[in-house]
């Protein structure tokens, strides 16, 4: 014990002139670092409720709770975090689909009532809402895959020459790639009006298991091989990866999907169930909707024959989209299923108003969904003119075979899918194709997807274009007459705004075809004027209830005659719901409605 | 004035007026002592009323346990060995209120309080049946042999040097000046008994009994609610005393309260300038230390005021 | 007979789980004769979570909140060592950008650095002393506030992920850095005085609680204790990970494998982290990328594999032995922590015959983590 | 035609809305489309609630019009004068029920010119205003179901 060693030690006592390195009770409001995790924040607003904060949370901490209505694409929960559990990883914040979710940089939190320790970020008002620091998303650091995987297509040069399809479609490797951005968190099967299994198949694809995938798919959809090709997909609308990236390539997965198998009935198992052995239905109009009605209760053991005034069932699907997007191998694949499935289909037969009694005695339920099949008209002066024609009329001639003439220049009018399929296919026929349409571009009914292409073909688009008159020319040409228009704010909120006419304009377009798409309609001269009475609507629709059966018991109905969106995933949505209410009324005798 | 000048009631007015004051000063030092020890480890540390708030704390606190009444009488005895010791110490030389119950001889006495508080507290803390206690009152009693024998020859080699065994007489011889003090006129008696003042007050290098990180806080282990009060009000009073002791034997006691005060304060500020700085010894260490330097200290005392 | 008059001298006391002394939340049952331990038995399980067997019901990124608590002092080595180990696995390797292996090296150091600075102070504090425990815990807060700006998180830090780390450097990072270093470089010298230069310290720690230079290599001793005897190994030199090789230092050895020695050691080892904190930040790219592209987190799955890794953390050596079966969760995660040797085979080896004092004093030298025993 | 009261600027209101209900009314029994008769029929509803609103100004239970301000899409000018025929559609019978509340509401602002009396002509200028949104409504839906895709 060396007397240096008995005195170094007293050095010590230095620190006790020096500054502790504590601080006083009261300065313990020290701010966190800026980018501290503390207590959540949440902007409910940009917030869409898919979960996948929950999902991701290792300690279940997040709870999803209903806080709002759902709205389109939002699921209206939002995560609840339970203090007790969260371990401020931090996960919930980086994985978050909308960016909407952070940390505050705030340590500090007393509360008497641990219950409170258990809120909703956003929600729940707390002191450090609004804060500026903490734990937020950061560029060069995300947990999912904000990128799809391209889709290989046609050159548009190359296209305009072919019926060729224009999306080539993903290899195994590109498909699992793309299946593996989904976060399943869901919002897709609300918003997808058959309610698809979506996270399912797509988690099947990306397991590898097609069969399994197709087995998912063909729960609630009989023709998904058309789904997968020209599907309105308002399912990626949705979808909550492509709030901050590309949404999942959902629709062009499930062609993927569809597309391994040349024979489905080989892979496709259905359960036989004979629920409604003995029990017969008639279903009017092979379009997605009947198809599908055929198709779910076919496979519970009805006896179901379709009646199609056309060749080939598949209704719009098969007269209405163009072979570049939705080639006949396709729809054939389909349709063989359903035969062997044991549906009677009796084509080429319309039904007319006689008959229709007599399947109303012979059948215990009857299903008619024969679309909207005749256009409206322009309602402008000079419609009556030779060369004007109907979208419509031109699809389903050149699908059925027959040889149609467009010339060599032609303008439509419209801005739906259909007004593009026209130009489209006009454009193969060789013509200059110009779209005018009353609204602005954003405004169009068709798919963005749809449009771009339409413009990479070089199709020109002249918006806000109110048709006046057609003129005949004396080069025997006509002389569409339009004037440009105006944006009024629809009447009620998140309507379309209105066009207004600029008076006083007159621009004119010389084409050789004015190709009307503005709308359709359905036509009901086959009904029975009884049934007609009954079952339609002053608009021209058909109004059923929730088990989708019309005023008239034991009539169903479904597709775009029932539905507003005149999709064919909705018609499928459609006859899904009549399958339930036609098993429910055949066997059980009564409906929901009357119930 | 002498201390028959004042009858019994009056006497037994002022006793206890400076009981309460000691431990209320003795309190006040723990809390100086925290702060201080707080600084020097770089903290803030507690406010200085720090200790009254513990002790209230425990005073309304229940107890649920029995061990035994000797259990329960062991911070009592030690309460009261520190009290008598207190009570045989005059605090103000020549105030006879604060001059306490000095008598002839009353060192003896002082000594043997000193040794009965700690014994009172191991037999009580060893009824607890808890074997951090036994560890704690062996390693406790083991030190408190060593350091004693530095302490009793310091004390027998001033008492030798003021010819009486009595407090007051000690005091008195001191008196005329800082040079008269035993600090300074017997040094080497001084040393011993400082050196084993380390080992009286138990803070580091000698906090052995304690040892938190050994034997967590030995005997108060299973101390709690009032008895946790009685032990902390008898240590504040023991510290007192001790202190007070010592500035009579040492430092030419006081003449004024502030006197007493002030030196209470430094000779207790002796242990934590040590123990601040120090980690702790292991039992035998403690006992060799006190064997060594301060026992030969004491030894050259007593022999220096024999031979000279 | 005589075994029961033996065993009747003979106290049983229970040192933790609830204890000052301890280095954590675990138990040394003793037998006490005299002052002296007779023998001591290691219990474990007081904060058994499981960690090993939670991974395998979690997604690979759930994993990886759950690894930092295998020890709280010093996360940052479970983390990467579980990043590093499934990034092997899963090819992902190839893809951390360089500037996230020099971050990653960074936090591994200052992690080293924050434990070497509490274990040095429980070194002293074990003993009783008071003021030098204190400022090494204040030290190792500076370090801490740099880890609540890098990371985000004090203690836990969930910093080092698959692919890389999870946020750049803040803006001023390397000036705030080096102002911490040179606050605890300034304290060196007087925690040398009040620990190393302090007679009771000496007396306590030289020649207590040596290891045998031949237990070493036939217990599995690691870290600061084998360095202590004179044995020059470290991972980190011995098999380089991330960017130890183009880093410039040596391997701290002591001799005399007593309690003295390990803390000096430690004591080194600090010195060493600084300097190697100090070359990181002065060779850090400035630009890059900081993490990899990952792939969707929620579906991520690893092929059939396994692997070993190992890293050296501030208690030795730390192994991850990592099983994947090709799903979305581990099949198999082992950890091989240095406290399991420590503080079950060593130190009950140790016990019989060692002072009742010098028990705490003991355990922190060899640097017990409970939690990595019972993982 | 002039008019010398309220009252009577009221009950020439509530004939015009029972011709055009009679009107409405015959269309129906001879159309042969069940979706226009249907419409037709909707109409003659229609035109009775106008009826019952006015008759309701008039004696007093209600204070004013309601419907200022409707944004105007114009369509009735642009689209044809199609005739009644037995097979008339859907788009048609709302064309004519367009130009029908168009005529009623031009009728009325003629009117307004000759009315002296101020609140007389602030009674006129509330059925035009009422005509016009009528007509608002009607392109409306024209816009909803006809041009669904325009």
């Amino acid at each position: 014990m060396s007397l240096k060693h008995v005195l170094q030690p007293f050095n010590a006592w230095v620190q006790a002139f020096s500054k502790p390195y504590t601080i006083p009770m009261k300065d313990t409001m020290r701010p966190g670092a800026d980018r501290y995790r503390g207590w959540h924040i949440n902007d409910v607003e940009k917030c869409v409720g898919c979960g996948t904060c929950a999902d991701i949370c290792q300690n279940a901490a997040i709870d999803m709770v209903p806080v709002k209505d759902p709205v389109k694409g939002d699921s209206g929960l939002r995560p609840k975090i339970d203090y007790g559990r969260c371990c401020w990883c931090a996960l919930c914040v980086d994985v978050c689909t909308t960016g909407s979710l952070g940390m505050s940089n705030e340590y500090t939190w007393v509360e008497k009532d641990p219950e409170k320790c258990r809120y909703t970020p956003g929600v729940d008002a707390k002191p450090w809402d609004g804060s500026e620091k903490g734990w937020r998303q950061e560029e060069g650091f995300s947990l999912i895959v904000k990128d799809r995987v391209p889709m290989p297509m046609l050159d548009p040069k190359e296209r305009i020459k072919t019926w060729a399809e224009v999306v080539v479609g993903y290899s195994v490797e590109e498909a699992r790639k793309e299946a593996a951005r989904c976060v399943s968190c869901g919002l897709c099967v609300a918003a997808c009006p058959a309610h698809m299994h979506i996270p399912d198949y797509i988690g099947a694809i990306r397991d590898g298991d097609f069969e399994k995938a197709l087995d998912f798919i063909y729960d609630n959809n009989p023709m998904p091989e058309m789904c997968g090709k020209v599907c309105t997909r308002r399912c990626e609308g949705v979808c909550s990866v492509g709030i901050q990236g590309e949404p999942l390539a959902i629709r062009w997965l499930k062609r993927f999907a569809t597309e391994q198998f040349e024979d489905f009935a080989k892979v496709l198992h259905p359960e036989v169930k004979r629920v409604g052995e003995g029990k017969k239905v008639a279903v009017v109009g092979g379009g997605p909707s009947g198809v599908t009605v055929a198709y779910y209760l076919a496979v519970r053991g009805f006896e179901v024959t379709i009646y199609e005034a056309l060749p080939q069932l598949g209704g719009a699907t098969f007269f209405g989209i163009p072979k570049y997007r939705f080639p006949m191998p396709s729809l054939e694949k389909q349709v063989d299923l359903l035969k062997k499935a044991g549906v009677k289909i009796v084509t080429d037969h319309r039904v007319e108003k006689d008959e229709f009694r007599r399947l109303l005695e012979e059948n215990d339920a009857l299903f008619f969904g024969t679309g909207l099949m005749k256009p409206y008209k322009l309602g402008v002066p000079g419609e009556d003119l030779e060369g004007v024609i109907y979208a419509l009329d031109l699809l389903r001639d050149h699908h059925v075979g027959k040889k149609v003439e467009v010339g060599e220049s032609v303008v439509v009018v419209g801005g739906g899918n259909v007004a593009i399929d026209a130009s489209r296919v006009s454009r193969r026929l060789g013509a200059e194709v110009t779209i005018a349409y009353r609204r602005r571009r954003e405004d169009m009914p068709a798919d963005d997807e749809e449009i771009e292409d339409a413009e990479a073909e070089g199709i020109e688009l002249v918006t806000q274009s109110i048709p006046l008159r057609v003129e005949k020319l004396e080069n025997g040409k006509l002389d569409f007459i339009w004037g440009p228009a105006e944006m009024v704010p629809p009447d009620r909120p998140g309507g379309r705004p209105k066009p207004k006419l600029i008076e006083g304009v007159e621009n004119h377009l010389q084409v050789d075809r004015v190709i009307v798409a503005i709308g359709q309609k359905g036509e009901f001269e086959w009904m029975p004027e009884e049934v007609a009475e009954k079952v339609v609507t002053s608009r021209g629709w058909v109004e059923v209830d929730e088990t989708g059966m019309t005023q008239w018991p034991g009539i169903f109905a479904g597709g775009d005659l029932v539905n507003s969106t005149a999709d064919a995933i909705s018609a499928i949505a459609d006859g899904l719901k009549a399958v339930e209410g036609i098993q429910q009324f055949t066997l059980e005798g009564l409906s929901v409605s009357k119930s | 004035m002498s201390p028959s000048e004042l009858s019994l009631l009056p006497k037994l007015f002022w006793v206890v007026v400076s009981v309460v004051g000691a431990i209320a000063y003795g309190l006040v030092i723990g809390g100086i002592i925290r702060k201080v020890m707080a600084r020097i480890q770089g903290r803030i540390g507690p406010p200085v009323y720090q200790p009254y708030l513990d002790l209230f704390k425990v005073i309304f606190q229940r107890t649920a346990t029995w061990h035994g009444y000797m259990f329960y009488l062991g911070p009592v005895f030690r309460a009261a060995g520190a009290i008598g010791l207190f009570l045989l110490i005059p605090v103000v030389f020549g105030d006879p209120r604060f001059d306490n119950f000095s008598f002839n001889g009353d060192l003896l006495m002082v000594m043997y309080f000193m040794f009965f508080g700690c014994l009172g507290m191991a037999l009580g803390a060893a009824e607890g049946g808890h074997p951090h206690s036994v560890v704690a009152i062996t390693r406790g009693l083991s030190q408190m042999t060593a350091y004693e024998l530095p302490f009793s020859l310091a004390v027998v080699a001033i008492a030798a040097q003021t010819g009486s065994f009595s407090v007051h007489q000690i005091v008195a011889a001191q008196q005329g000046g800082v040079g008269h003090w035993f600090l300074f006129t017997n040094p080497l008696a001084a040393v011993a008994a400082f050196l084993a003042f380390l080992g009286m007050n138990m803070y580091s290098p000698f906090d052995i009994v304690l040892a938190p990180q050994e034997i967590p806080i030995g005997p108060p282990t299973e101390y709690n609610s009032a008895f946790m009060s009685a032990m902390m009000s008898g240590r504040a009073i023991f510290g007192v005393a001790k202190c007070v002791l010592y500035m009579d034997l040492f430092l030419g006691g006081a003449t004024t309260i502030l006197a007493a005060i002030v030196k209470v304060f430094f000779i207790y500020f002796w242990s934590i300038f040590v123990g601040a700085v120090f980690p702790r010894f292991r039992t035998e260490q403690a006992v060799r230390f006190f064997l060594g330097w301060p026992t030969a200290a004491g030894v050259a005392a007593v022999l220096a005021v024999m031979l000279f | 007979m005589t075994e029961t008059r033996e065993r009747s001298k003979e106290v049983q006391i229970w040192f933790g789980p609830q204890h000052p002394g301890i280095t954590g939340n675990m138990s040394v049952q003793t037998w006490l004769d005299g002052d002296t331990l007779t023998r001591g038995i290691t219990h474990v399980g007081y904060l058994h979570r499981a960690f090993e067997k939670l991974m395998e019901r979690r997604l690979y990124i759930q994993s990886f909140p759950i690894v930092c608590r295998i020890c709280v002092p010093e996360p940052d080595t479970n983390e990467w060592l579980l990043a590093s180990a499934l990034e092997e696995l899963s090819g992902l390797d190839r893809e951390v950008p360089e500037k996230a292996r020099w971050i990653r090296t960074l936090v591994l150091e200052m992690s080293r650095l924050g434990a070497m600075l509490m274990v040095l102070g429980g070194h002293a504090g074990s003993m009783g002393l008071g003021p030098a425990p204190q400022w090494m815990i204040a030290l190792r807060d500076l370090v801490l506030d740099r880890f609540e700006e890098l990371t985000g998180g004090r203690v836990y830090h969930m910093y080092i992920v698959y692919g890389g780390v999870r946020r750049d450097l803040p803006e001023g990072f390397a000036e705030r850095m080096e102002q911490t270093l040179k606050t605890i470089e300034s304290k060196l010298p007087l925690i040398d005085d009040v620990i190393f230069g302090s007679a009771v310290f000496r007396k306590r720690a030289m020649g207590v609680g040596v290891v045998p230079r031949e237990w070493a290599f036939e217990m599995g001793i690691s870290g600061p204790v084998i360095r202590a005897m004179g044995i020059p190994k470290d991972v980190r030199k011995d098999e380089p990970y991330e960017k130890y090789a183009e880093l410039d230092f040596d391997v701290v050895t002591e001799e005399g494998s007593d309690i003295f020695a390990r803390a000096m050691v430690r004591r080194r080892e600090i010195q060493q982290s600084i300097d190697l904190i100090r070359q990181i930040l002065a060779r850090m790219p400035k630009e890059g990328p900081y993490c990899a592209e990952l792939p969707n987190m929620l579906e991520w799955t690893i092929p059939v594999g396994q692997t070993y890794v190992r890293a050296e953390s501030s208690r030795g050596e730390m192994g991850y032995y990592v099983v994947t079966d090709g799903s979305k969760k581990l099949r198999r995660v082992h950890v091989r922590g240095p406290s399991y040797v420590h503080g079950v085979s060593l130190l009950e080896r140790l016990i019989p015959g060692t002072n009742i004092a010098d028990l705490a004093p003991l355990m922190v030298s060899l640097q017990v983590c409970p939690p990595e025993i019972e993982r | 035609m002039e008019f010398n009261s309220i009252q009577e600027v009221l009950d020439f209101a509530v004939r015009q809305e029972q011709k055009a209900g009679r009107f409405y009314g015959l269309m129906a029994e001879k159309s042969t489309d069940v979706v226009a008769r249907k419409f037709f029929r909707e109409m003659v509803g229609e035109e009775r609630k106008h009826e019952a609103k006015l008759k309701a100004i008039k004696s007093g239970k209600l204070s004013g019009f309601s419907g200022q301000g409707t944004p105007q899409m114009n369509l009735t000018e642009v689209l044809g004068e199609p005739v009644f025929r037995e097979d008339i559609t859907l788009q048609e019978g709302l064309i004519i029920a367009m130009r029908a509340e168009k005529d009623a509401y031009e009728m009325y602002e003629g009117l307004k010119a000759f009315a002296r009396d101020e609140e007389l002509k602030k009674i006129l200028e509330g059925l035009a205003a009422e005509e016009l949104e009528h007509k608002a409504r009607m392109e409306s839906i024209y816009d909803q179901v006809v041009q669904r895709e325009n």
